[in-house]
């Protein structure tokens, strides 16, 4: 450490690549001491929550998904969830099904996209994926056969995984038909090698990892009957805490910060952290079996605080994912599909819509009026919440590899960005100050 | 030759035996809804029990299977000298359940297809097409004016015609093809009571049909005419949105669009026909941006005119069938029927 | 019915180009070039003039494309293309020696022999002079058939001036009185300038004898009919060639339908008193 | 341009679902990769270079910070391609242009409302030229792909100029107006394989409109149907909300 003490270090990342959306690493060490430590968040601000008011509850999800390309179905799905909830609209056990089946389909399809397009590249040394056509085919073959898998998987059920269309208050426009269900299944089947194939190569690569460590509390949904991702009755984290969806305010709290435009989120800890680890650290006993031996293959076990482990943890999500598709697809198939149309009655309330997106917990919380018009909004997306906890993570990674060169600093500050798989054009409107209302 | 019987719950295990021989196309079940009640559309089936022939009828008529919405009429390549091939579609199909007005607007793209420069991409298709007809008692609904047009009863340009007659279907043999399709159906000889029950068929049918428009259609070409100046196609193309709704859906609009498709290779690819409508915007526009039919008013009107004068004058048959198609399709509501009596009463 | 069996499918389809080779190309000027083609089968084009072909460029489409040579003049036929888009952006990359695909011809073209024994009007204006070409070049190459011949030819500017060359030489012909006007001179322009219709007082017309052959731009064409009916030229002695939209020419696809007319059937080669009748044709 | 044009892609205020729908286009892509080189796209790789020759620009314009980067892109671009709804028409982003900003902002941002400065939502074109505008939200793939290929062989691309209802019904669609609910496809500039109609709900006007739309008969229809004046002009502002058609009638 002696030859780092009066070491100095500016790191300066001008749009972080490989992430969705703009953000800037910012880090400054002078004479061995942090002075500086940021991830700023230069996306053009959208305002969404300005957007949705006035609108119908039958455009909510349309607008919402539109926050994010990645998470287009986890948005649209928050976004029924929370106008379900707040005019009392029960839906049937098929739409929960084709609903859930959907969340996978969006789990794999971002997982896959980020394992081997946005953090497998490090790991192999290289700029991108582009590359690796040449030195990898195969890996990319494989990725892209997963991809297509996943994304195939959200066309038939909702038209269309960037920006679902078919999913509405109280179910769905449109209903797949049986042969549809069954080719989505077979094709899964005919994805199981692709899926142990990730779980090896993942396995191999872990070792090349950083080894960084810190604990902090990790945050996630919990749903009794399954591990939560479409969607759960209560947050619980790490350190114990707990509140029911209504109340999600309690664990995520927001404070403001003088460095950053945007307010960090945390519960007792200085930050929070939400996400496939976070998730794993809480409900790993619901994985299912074929997942739970993935993690054992991968080292990955509960409660595991190396950050850059989250990457292996939507491995495990993503076997996890393509196991229960398949079960869910059985269940369509043995209780053959019926054509519903979605039911509403409009009704004013409150209502709020929590899901597991890949990047961790979302949550909608609209008010309508009584002509199911949005009178309040309020949206926090998963790496809002995560920004405090990756600045945390800064402040222990760096003085850790101060002996480093300045470009292995800030592959590594970049690297760690990167497996937060963050999704800065959401995350820049979730902010939750109010003066109206 | 002696028309046949066939039990109704013999029809299924006789459009299954034809599907493995032929590719059999029939109306099915499209979508149901609460407001929009059942959808019908012709469709390839493998399992005869599919086939809903009690439809009343289908969104596109089994033109598509003659002139499909999209079809690819060559392949070539670009290296070197460039080669170029046809594209031709030799499936041998039936088609089931093609009702009168869908087998008279058949008949008519015959003769267009036919005519001068023989298109092989269309006749190829259709020559190798057999139509097994189902006649009906009544309208489809009341959108329909398939009586004014004439094209509720068809003599010929079917292989077989079927009539319901409560157990079982008359079926009536026009071709030696028919008949030999008809040799894969378990059917019985037609008996008097038979002939009786397809006489009420035709005497309730009689009675079915009721006339919408107020003139004699015979007349429209000669109405039509006098119309050209009329503001009754102003104020109807107010109202349209030049979607092309009406015509894309209609079994005797053959207009279409070439265009190059290339592979990504980029030396190969296609050269793709897809049906057109005269109402789009830049259907009669030149390179130069000029269009020869800029207002919607007379685009509609062009529409109209070969509906009920130009092809009638050109193949001395109507080029409208009836149908009602393209009214149920009009999300503005522009109406056959209301047209030609406003035109009729404006001159 | 028809029958459809009597009509075995044919083995030809329409829609299969024929090949030729470029066996002469230039630029006429900056938006123009001209090109002279062989069929690659031997088997001549055989077209009568103010025909048209459809050009095939394979990956990009089809254009169709008049006509501006006579088949009385040998084994080849002529085209003058206009940059005016896709295809015949394409068009003007080829030259000598490149193959394109041509279908046709189409329309009825000219009909010299209707003519014959009268005198002739041509009214060119811009691209128009291309299809009239051929039919000028008929009645040069058949001159005994045809009393007095008189050329108008207009352009915007002179850089816009179609067959410089020709025309100079039609201008010498002692058997034809050939003028040229444009629209906007520059220096070195010394000839007549003004719209195409100024030309008209300058030559005489015997109404009774004389056949009008007016192609160019609708515009044109609308000022130039009125000039020669109110020398008294009847109607259908007025001919001339109108451009439409075309896909197929095979007067299937209704692009290029005037009323119950298919321009590529009947047209692009009308006299006025049909065109009239028409109301939608100019 | 050089046997292997150089592409790059870029955003502005958008959730980046054209660009992930490039890296959707799981099919093609490596035989897209093999056909040009791409020297920036901050989504998917490490490299940014500015000798582009297509420059793919995703999301509208909503601060001046981001009008001089624009600039620049059409400076350095030979073809600047405005790359789905919120590059071509302003987008969803659009819908905060019928609100003061301030509410919009400090709804949002409460006291730190002035961080974020942020004005009306623009379309790409209001700025720079646009050479080729590839519409929807998300941009449709296989447009995307045709669009490429015409690219790549020199050839123009020709965006449809009809509405959403010709492709609806090649896709022998029911029209959703027969089963009593509404649509905007009439009016809507088609290119999408019908997504929305095919999918069982309307089409939300993401590729905008029409050249030469009958506006008046859609107000009319859909006011017929029992929808308010300020219904219609909501519905068509949830994409198009900088069209002059639609904001004057407002
Ligand atoms: C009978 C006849 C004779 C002709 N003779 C000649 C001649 O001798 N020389 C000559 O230079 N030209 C001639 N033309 C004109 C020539 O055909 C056009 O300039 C040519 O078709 C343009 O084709 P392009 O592919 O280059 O243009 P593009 O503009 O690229 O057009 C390609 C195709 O798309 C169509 N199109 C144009 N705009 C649109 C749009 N907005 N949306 C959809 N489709 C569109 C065009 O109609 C054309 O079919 C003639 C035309 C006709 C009808
Ligand atoms: S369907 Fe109706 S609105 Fe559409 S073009 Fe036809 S007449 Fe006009
Ligand atoms: S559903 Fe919409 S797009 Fe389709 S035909 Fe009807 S109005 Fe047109
Ligand atoms: S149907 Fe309309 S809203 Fe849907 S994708 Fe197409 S243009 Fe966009």
């Amino acid at each position: 450490m002696a030859t780092t003490a009066k070491k100095s270090v500016n790191v300066n990342v001008r749009y972080v690549t490989r992430v969705e959306g703009h953000g800037n690493i910012v880090v400054n060490v002078k004479n061995g001491k942090l002075e500086k430590c940021e991830l700023d968040i230069v996306e053009a601000p959208r305002f969404f929550e300005s957007m949705l008011l006035g609108r119908r509850w039958d455009e909510a999800s349309l607008i919402t998904s539109r926050i994010c390309g990645i998470c287009a179905v986890g948005h649209a799905s928050a976004s029924v969830l929370a106008t379900e909830d707040a005019m009392g609209i029960k839906v049937s056990e098929q739409t929960e099904r084709l609903r859930r089946l959907n969340v996978y389909g969006e789990t794999i399809q971002s997982h896959v996209l980020h394992v081997y397009f946005l953090a497998a590249p490090d790991l192999l040394g290289v700029g991108s994926v582009v590359p690796l056509v040449q030195t990898h085919p195969d890996v990319v073959k494989r990725a892209l056969k997963l991809k297509k898998l996943a994304n195939d998987m959200c066309g038939i059920i909702s038209g269309r995984k960037v920006h679902p269309i078919s999913m509405t208050p109280g179910g769905f426009t449109r209903i797949p038909t049986a042969a549809e269900i069954l080719y989505i299944k077979e094709r899964i089947l005919d994805c199981v090698g692709d899926v142990v194939a990730t779980v090896d190569l993942v396995a191999a690569l872990a070792g090349k990892l950083p080894n960084f460590t810190r604990e902090t509390e990790y945050e996630a949904l919990y749903c009794p009957d399954e591990y939560a991702l479409y969607r759960g009755t209560k947050l619980i984290t790490t350190d114990g805490a707990e509140c029911s969806n209504r109340d999600y305010k309690k664990i995520v709290k927001e404070k403001v910060v003088g460095h950053s435009s945007s307010k960090h989120v945390s519960n007792k800890r200085s930050s929070i952290m939400v996400g496939a680890l976070a998730r794993f650290n809480n409900n790993w006993k619901q994985l299912h079996p074929k997942a739970l031996e993935a993690a054992a293959k991968l080292g990955l076990k509960a409660p595991c605080t190396n950050t850059f482990y989250n990457n292996v943890a939507q491995v495990v999500e993503t076997v996890h994912s393509a196991y229960k598709a398949l079960e869910v697809c059985d269940e369509l198939l043995a209780a053959g599909l019926k054509d519903e149309t979605p039911e509403v009655q409009v009704k004013a309330g409150r209502g709020v819509g929590l899901t597991e997106v890949p990047r961790g917990l979302l949550v909608h919380d609209y008010t309508y009026d009584d002509r199911g018009v949005i009178t309040d909004a309020n949206l926090i997306i998963p790496t809002g919440q995560n920004l405090a906890n990756i600045e945390d993570d800064f402040r222990k990674f760096v003085p850790e590899v101060l002996d480093r060169s300045q470009e292995e600093i800030t592959l590594g500050l970049e690297m760690l960005v990167r497996a937060y798989d963050p999704c800065i054009s959401c995350s820049v409107h979730m902010l939750d100050v109010k003066f109206v209302g | 030759m002696l028309p046949k019987v066939l039990e109704k719950s013999k029809f299924a295990a006789f459009a299954t035996a034809l599907a493995g021989e032929y590719q059999v196309v029939g109306p099915q079940l499209k979508e149901q809804s609460k407001a929009g009640g059942e959808t019908f559309v012709f469709g390839p089936v493998t399992d005869g029990a599919a086939l809903r022939m009690d439809y009343n009828i289908t969104l596109l008529s089994p033109k598509k299977y003659f002139l499909p919405m999209r079809e690819t009429l060559l392949k070539y390549t670009t290296v070197g000298h460039p080669k170029a091939e046809a594209v031709m579609d030799t499936r041998q199909r039936v088609i089931v359940g093609a009702h009168p007005c869908d087998i008279y607007a058949t008949w008519l793209l015959d003769k267009v297809f036919s005519t001068d420069h023989k298109d092989p991409n269309y006749l190829s298709r259709r020559e190798r097409a057999l139509i097994i007809g189902l006649d009906c008692a009544k309208p489809c609904d009341e959108t329909s004016f398939c009586h004014d047009m004439g094209t509720n009863y068809v003599e010929s340009g079917f292989d077989l015609m079927m009539t319901d007659i409560g157990e079982a279907y008359f079926v009536e043999i026009a071709t030696e093809a028919g008949q030999a399709l008809l040799a894969k159906a378990e059917t019985r000889e037609a008996h008097n009571e038979d002939f009786a029950k397809r006489q009420a068929f035709m005497e309730r049918k009689q009675g079915g049909f009721h006339k919408r428009i107020p003139v004699d259609t015979k007349y429209l070409p000669e109405i039509l005419e006098e119309s050209y100046d009329s503001l009754v196609w102003e104020a109807i193309g107010r109202r349209c949105f030049s979607c092309g709704s009406c015509n894309l859906v209609c079994p005797t609009c053959y207009c279409f669009d070439i265009t190059d498709k290339l592979n990504l290779d980029l030396t190969s690819g296609t050269r793709e026909r897809t049906v057109d409508s005269c109402q789009l915007d830049n259907f009669a526009s030149v390179a130069g941006g000029e269009s020869f039919r800029e207002q919607r008013s007379s685009r509609l009107r062009h529409r109209f005119f070969r509906k009920a004068k130009y092809i009638q004058e050109a193949f001395g048959r109507k080029g409208c069938v009836g149908c009602g198609r393209c009214d149920r399709n009009c999300v503005a509501k522009i109406n056959s029927v209301e047209t030609y009596t406003q035109i009729a009463g404006s001159r | 019915m028809t029958t459809l069996s009597e009509s075995p499918v044919l083995q030809e389809s329409p829609y299969v180009p024929r090949f030729g080779t470029i066996v002469e190309s230039r630029m006429l000027t900056a938006q123009e070039k001209f090109f002279r083609i062989v069929m690659e089968d031997g088997r001549p084009l055989d077209y009568k003039p103010g025909q048209f072909v459809e050009v095939s460029i394979f990956g990009i489409g089809e254009a169709p494309i008049s006509i501006c040579s006579s088949p009385t003049q040998g084994g080849f036929f002529e085209l003058t293309v206009r940059k005016a888009g896709m295809v015949t952006a394409k068009m003007h990359e080829l030259n000598t020696g490149d193959t394109v695909g041509i279908r046709g011809p189409f329309g009825n073209g000219f009909d010299p022999a209707a003519i014959k024994g009268q005198n002739v009007l041509f009214v060119a204006g811009g691209l128009g002079l291309a299809p009239a070409r051929g039919l000028i070049r008929w009645v040069f190459d058949r001159r005994a058939d045809y009393k007095d011949v008189t050329l108008l030819v207009g352009a915007r500017t002179p850089a816009d001036l179609l067959f410089r060359d020709e025309i100079k030489e039609w201008q010498s012909r002692p058997d034809c009185q050939t003028l040229v006007t444009v629209d906007r001179a520059d220096e070195t322009w010394t000839g007549n300038k003004g719209v195409i219709t100024r030309l008209f007082r300058k030559i005489k017309i015997d109404p009774a004898n004389t056949f009008a052959v007016i192609v160019g731009p609708p515009i044109m064409f609308k000022f130039a009919v009125l000039e020669v009916l109110s020398e008294g030229v009847p109607e259908n002695h007025v001919i001339c060639s109108l451009e439409r939209r075309m896909k197929c020419g095979l007067g299937k696809c209704g692009h290029c339908q005037i009323r119950n007319v298919y321009v590529c059937q009947e047209g692009p080669v009308f006299t006025y008193d049909f065109v009239k009748k028409l109301r939608e044709g100019i | 341009m050089s046997a292997k044009p150089k592409l790059a892609f870029f955003s502005f205020a958008s959730c980046e679902g054209c660009q992930l729908q490039v890296i959707n286009c799981e099919d093609e892509l490596v035989a897209l990769l093999g056909a040009v080189e791409i020297v920036n796209f901050r989504e998917a790789i490490d490299e940014r270079r500015d000798d582009y020759d297509i420059a793919f620009v995703e999301g509208s314009i909503t601060r001046p910070e981001d009008e001089h980067e624009v600039k620049e892109i059409r400076e350095r671009a030979k073809i600047l391609v405005a790359f789905g709804a919120c590059a071509t028409i302003g987008g969803i982003n659009a819908i905060k242009n019928f609100q003061p900003q301030e509410k919009v902002s400090q709804y949002v941002y409460g006291d730190q409302a002035a961080t974020f400065p942020s004005y009306p939502a623009r379309p790409v074109h209001d700025l720079v030229k646009v050479d080729l505008k590839l519409h929807g939200c998300p941009i449709s793939k296989s447009e995307f792909l045709e669009a490429c290929k015409c690219l790549l062989a020199g050839k123009q691309f020709t965006v449809p100029n009809y509405p959403v209802c010709v492709t609806c019904k090649l896709a022998e669609n029911v029209c959703l107006y027969q089963k009593g609910m509404t649509c905007l496809g009439v009016v809507t500039r088609a290119g999408c394989d019908p997504m929305c109609p095919t999918f069982g709900n309307k089409c939300i006007g993401c590729r905008g409109l029409i050249d030469h739309p009958n506006v008046n008969a859609a107000f009319d229809v859909l006011e017929d149907l029992g929808l308010t004046l300020e219904e219609v002009t909501k519905d068509f502002t949830m994409f198009d909300g900088c069209h002059k058609e639609i904001t004057e009638k407002k």
